[in-house]
């Protein structure tokens, strides 16, 4: 029997793979086995209603895309009463993803849901290019960083996970920021800054004119991320950017990384993680591991 | 809504810039409502990581066929003109509102470009259960007016117009359709493929008090309503709000569409 | 008549097209018309001879493709007496990029070439991902660059040009202080550090662990930083990162470049760059526009 | 060198593992020695866009065809079996320094694996100026012993060993080359495939005082020189000194090799 288990702090997800938020809904039910994944991620949720952004708001590069979506989203209370239940029925753990515009938001979302039972973990959007001016996030300073997970901590109990932003010259500061604010464990990471010009009519290809890459093309620079801060810190990673495939989840989970969302693979393939489950078996097995957790930070260095 | 393979019996282009594609779905058992669509992996999945949603040109119930009609315009589409014959093709469909139709009297389809691909399924479906459709369709030239002979063949009504020819201005394609509307009791007015074209039927709609619908386009993801790419804002009673085209939509009722 | 030139500085190119340093040489003559380039760039030279680093130092990722070569040279008096002269038969301008392990370094080498005639300008690589210790390079720092540049201006009158590092939070920031510091103008930029991982040996694709990312992969990336750095500064900016066509070319133009580097795009094909410079004419001639130069940071934004 | 496209006229597999393609050149006008190689695209630029290097496996003058023997490794050479008769392959080439003959006497070619690729070219070549050739080929099992029989016809004496049937040790290709060099008049040993082998072909070289060459292998990016990436330590008198495999070797004299 092959063993998928991985700890997320205090959460023993049953395998290491769970979607990337803003990538996933319940909607996928008819198309995916939910309960097969590692634990459930809906979008990120902002504490009042938000629009979202110009259109359009996705474009594709090669081997990637760029969205701009910009967390369409109809606040907390709707959440609570509508979003979380729509999940009730599945047993993976659930894993809140917010975003504030402030440190104040963080903290006001992170109260209201340290009261939701259904909330197995928190994982906060510090990182997203795509709510403030040019790209701008909280996760591009360690010092907001480290004061931002600290007033979050001082408010829940909840396992409190970091979503880094890679666009950043070390990432390994804000890591250990994060630690020292008191996260639990750092999504590495979210998506690039990012632009694309039609050449034809000479307009950018997002509404919103930048946006975040995600997909193939990043996977080379998030495994060198997982790698940075799994030698910088002791917290417990999950990768997120590019994975296709077994192979690419396996690859993450060597650089460091204890689980791995998938993302723009569901856009592709919307069963994408229930193959990566069975190519990650297949690889154990093949491999005669017993344990997929045997597998994290083993990187062959000599 | 599932996601599958289907074998592909035809792959050609029927004028210079569009092309046809006829799709073997015997093994699915499946409603199709004109105004649906699939959401296509045309090609390389790593190259081109997004699908392509496309409507539903027309789904033969008894043939156990799905044709979708397109217009080859960047490399998604160019990757799907190189699929042959016995080639699969993956799709995830039916998805999306469709079109729905009138309790009583004819139907009135207004179409430029491509979205005459999506008006064809109504028009199919209409003549189905034997209701009159007048369809205008608009183009740029005369090549460019599409599957005048189908609709023709299946008994609808056909009325075109061609920026070549200067007959299709907003003005000349409200004077036709008022004409048809006095005279043929149009009760539901449908649009597709053109944005003043789709002012110009949101006008009448609400002048002649007809049922309209349109159908939009929106860059999508997911296509299943998860990612909330493919926004568009509607006007519901006196209130904007932002709804998703691919599972909202992508028909509308007319009133309900905010044409800048 | 379509009118190619554009200008960098005080130099006056034929056309926006040249090769990215370390991935040309002469030996590309008898595959592609040297003479129809913009300029030339032979590899970084150092001031002392150095080694290279450990095997394998390329490997493939999906689009792209990681090298750590670690600037291979037999130094700047070897450079001057063999390298500049193998290419004094051709038209183009010669770009000598430079690369010091130290501020004095990078003086001493610019005070060395301002000497040579046949240089025209200098191209100062303070982006190397794969030179000093886990991808530092002095371009991670304005201070450092601000310093760096200010000390090689002293000693050169030849146009500087500097070749930022992606690698950083705010791109602009560098901008800004190698505009201060003195240069003429900025290369956007160097590869990203990245890394991949064997699944089925567990060892790191590439020798030293780490290396950079090139390849139409990065495309996305580059054309944002360009537009950021357009924003930012006055400098002219050469664009280097995926440029596998015409249409990307012309993308990083009309994020504001005014010439564009071709690198990976060279092993795929080694007559790359020839076809990237007919379809730019190409596209030129299909838009009615008749000189290149008209088309740059002209994105529509409305 | 050149870069040029030629046209696929067979490519299937010989083994499990190793396939064997040829090549129409008929347009191209080129001298080929064994031991150079080819930087060929393996598949579509955008996924893969590193060349993969072949060493020349025989090039026919008179027929003016090239062919290549590969093991499918990765992803490179997988997608090279894709490719069909009829179809296309961009190459770069011939590139690199080949093998030397010697001026008299027999030869010795020790190959493991795909190595007897690389020195079935040189085989050919010492064959058809009616030198003798003994070839020892050292495989995995008798299945992945390759080109036996066309090297048998082109009149070289080939020995095989395999780990499966445990004749391959070094001191078994030990013993059985130096009787080879004893009885049988070699002048040169050549060698390609095994570390461990040209270790073995190094000191016999040395020791029985032989010309002695080694084609080496290298992950490369451009294949002509400008790129560093193959750089390889060799030795030239008592100093150590970093060439590139590309355009230095691939072909080294085996005094210089680096074996750790
Ligand atoms: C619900 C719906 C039904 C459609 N039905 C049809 C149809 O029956 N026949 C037909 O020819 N076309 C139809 N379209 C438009 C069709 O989806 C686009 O023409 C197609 O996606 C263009 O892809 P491309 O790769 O050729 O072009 P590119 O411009 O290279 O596409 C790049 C990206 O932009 C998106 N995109 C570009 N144009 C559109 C567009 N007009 N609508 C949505 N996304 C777009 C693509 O999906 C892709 O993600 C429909 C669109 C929608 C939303
Ligand atoms: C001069 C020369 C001649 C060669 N001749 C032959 C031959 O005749 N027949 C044959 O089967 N093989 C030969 N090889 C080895 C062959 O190039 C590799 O097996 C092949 O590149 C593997 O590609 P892949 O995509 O299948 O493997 P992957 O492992 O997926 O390749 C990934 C990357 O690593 C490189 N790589 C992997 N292994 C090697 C290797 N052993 N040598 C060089 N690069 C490698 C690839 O080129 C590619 O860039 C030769 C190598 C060299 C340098
Ligand atoms: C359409 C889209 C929407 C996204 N929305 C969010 C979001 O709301 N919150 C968030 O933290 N990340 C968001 N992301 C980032 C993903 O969660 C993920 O980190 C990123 O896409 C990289 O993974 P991938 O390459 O597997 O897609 C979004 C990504 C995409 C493509
Ligand atoms: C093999 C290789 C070697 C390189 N060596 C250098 C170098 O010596 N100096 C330098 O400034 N950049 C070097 N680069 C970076 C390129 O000049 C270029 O900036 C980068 O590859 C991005 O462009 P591309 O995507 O067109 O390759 C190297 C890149 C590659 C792939
Ligand atoms: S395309 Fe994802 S919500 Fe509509
Ligand atoms: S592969 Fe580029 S120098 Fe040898």
């Amino acid at each position: 029997m092959t063993d998928l288990t991985v700890k997320i702090s205090s959460l023993t997800l049953k395998n290491p793979i769970m979607p990337a938020s803003g990538t996933f809904g319940s909607e996928l039910a008819p198309l995916l086995d939910i309960n097969r994944l590692g634990a459930i991620v809906p979008k990120s949720i902002t504490l009042s209603e938000r629009g979202g952004n110009q259109t359009p708001r996705v474009c594709e590069t090669d081997g990637g895309m760029i969205n701009s979506i910009g967390i369409q989203s109809k606040g907390i209370e709707h959440y609570i009463a509508n979003i979380l239940p729509s999940y009730q029925d599945f047993e993976p753990p659930l894993i809140a993803s917010i975003s504030g515009e402030s440190i104040e938001e963080f903290e006001n979302l992170a109260e209201r849901l340290d009261r939701e039972p259904s909330v197995a973990a928190l994982e906060l959007n510090i990182s997203c290019p795509n709510l403030r001016d040019h790209g701008q996030a909280f996760g591009m300073s360690a010092d907001t960083t480290y004061q931002l997970l600290g007033k979050v901590r001082a408010v829940t109990t909840k396992p409190l996970i970091a979503k880094l932003t890679p666009n950043v010259t070390r990432i390994q500061d804000i890591a250990e920021a994060a630690e020292r604010g008191g996260a639990d464990a750092l999504t590495v990471a979210n998506t690039f800054l990012a632009m694309a010009i039609d050449t034809e009519s000479r307009k950018p290809r997002i509404g919103n004119v930048m946006g975040g890459l995600s997909g193939a093309a990043v996977k080379p620079l998030i495994v060198r991320f997982i790698y940075q801060v799994h030698q910088a810190t002791n917290l417990p990673i999950i990768g997120s950017g590019g994975v296709m495939n077994g192979q690419d989840a396996i690859e993450m989970i060597l650089a460091g990384a204890s689980a791995v969302q998938v993302g723009t693979a569901t856009f592709i393939q919307p069963n994408a993680m229930n193959t990566i489950t069975d190519e990650i078996t297949d690889y154990l097995v093949r491999h005669h591991i017993s344990a997929v957790k045997d597998l994290i930070g083993q990187v062959n260095l000599d | 809504m599932k996601t599958f393979n289907a074998k592909i019996m035809t792959n050609q282009s029927v004028s210079t810039r569009y092309w046809q594609i006829t799709l073997d779905v015997s093994a699915i058992d499946m409603p199709v409502q004109p105004g649906q669509f699939f959401h296509i992996q045309c090609g390389d999945a790593w190259k081109n990581p997004l699908r392509r949603p496309l409507s539903v040109y027309h789904y033969n119930r008894e043939l156990r066929t799905l044709e979708f009609l397109y217009l080859v315009k960047g490399t998604g589409t160019q990757q799907l003109t190189l699929k042959k014959k016995g080639d699969m093709l993956n799709l995830i469909g039916p998805l999306g509102q469709g079109f729905t139709l009138p309790e009583q009297g004819a139907l009135l389809l207004v179409a430029r470009g491509v979205g005459v691909a999506t008006l064809h399924a109504l028009a199919r479906e209409a003549r189905s259960e034997n209701k009159r459709v007048h369809v205008i369709i608009s183009a740029r030239t005369p090549e460019d007016l599409l599957t005048v002979e189908t609709l023709t063949h299946i008994g609808a009504t056909v009325h075109t117009v061609t920026d070549e020819e200067e007959t299709s201005s907003v003005e000349s394609v409200r004077s036709l359709s008022e004409k048809l509307i006095r005279e043929e009791g149009i009760s539901a007015i449908y649009t597709c493929g053109s944005r003043r074209l789709s002012k110009l039927v949101q006008e009448l709609a609400d002048e002649y008090q007809l049922k309209g619908e349109l159908a939009t386009e929106a860059h999508m993801a997911c296509g299943i309503g998860d990612c909330y790419a493919c926004a568009c804002t509607i006007r519901k009673g006196n209130q904007l709000k932002t709804v998703r085209v691919c599972t909202d939509g992508p028909v509308f009722p007319i009133s309900q569409a905010v044409l800048q």
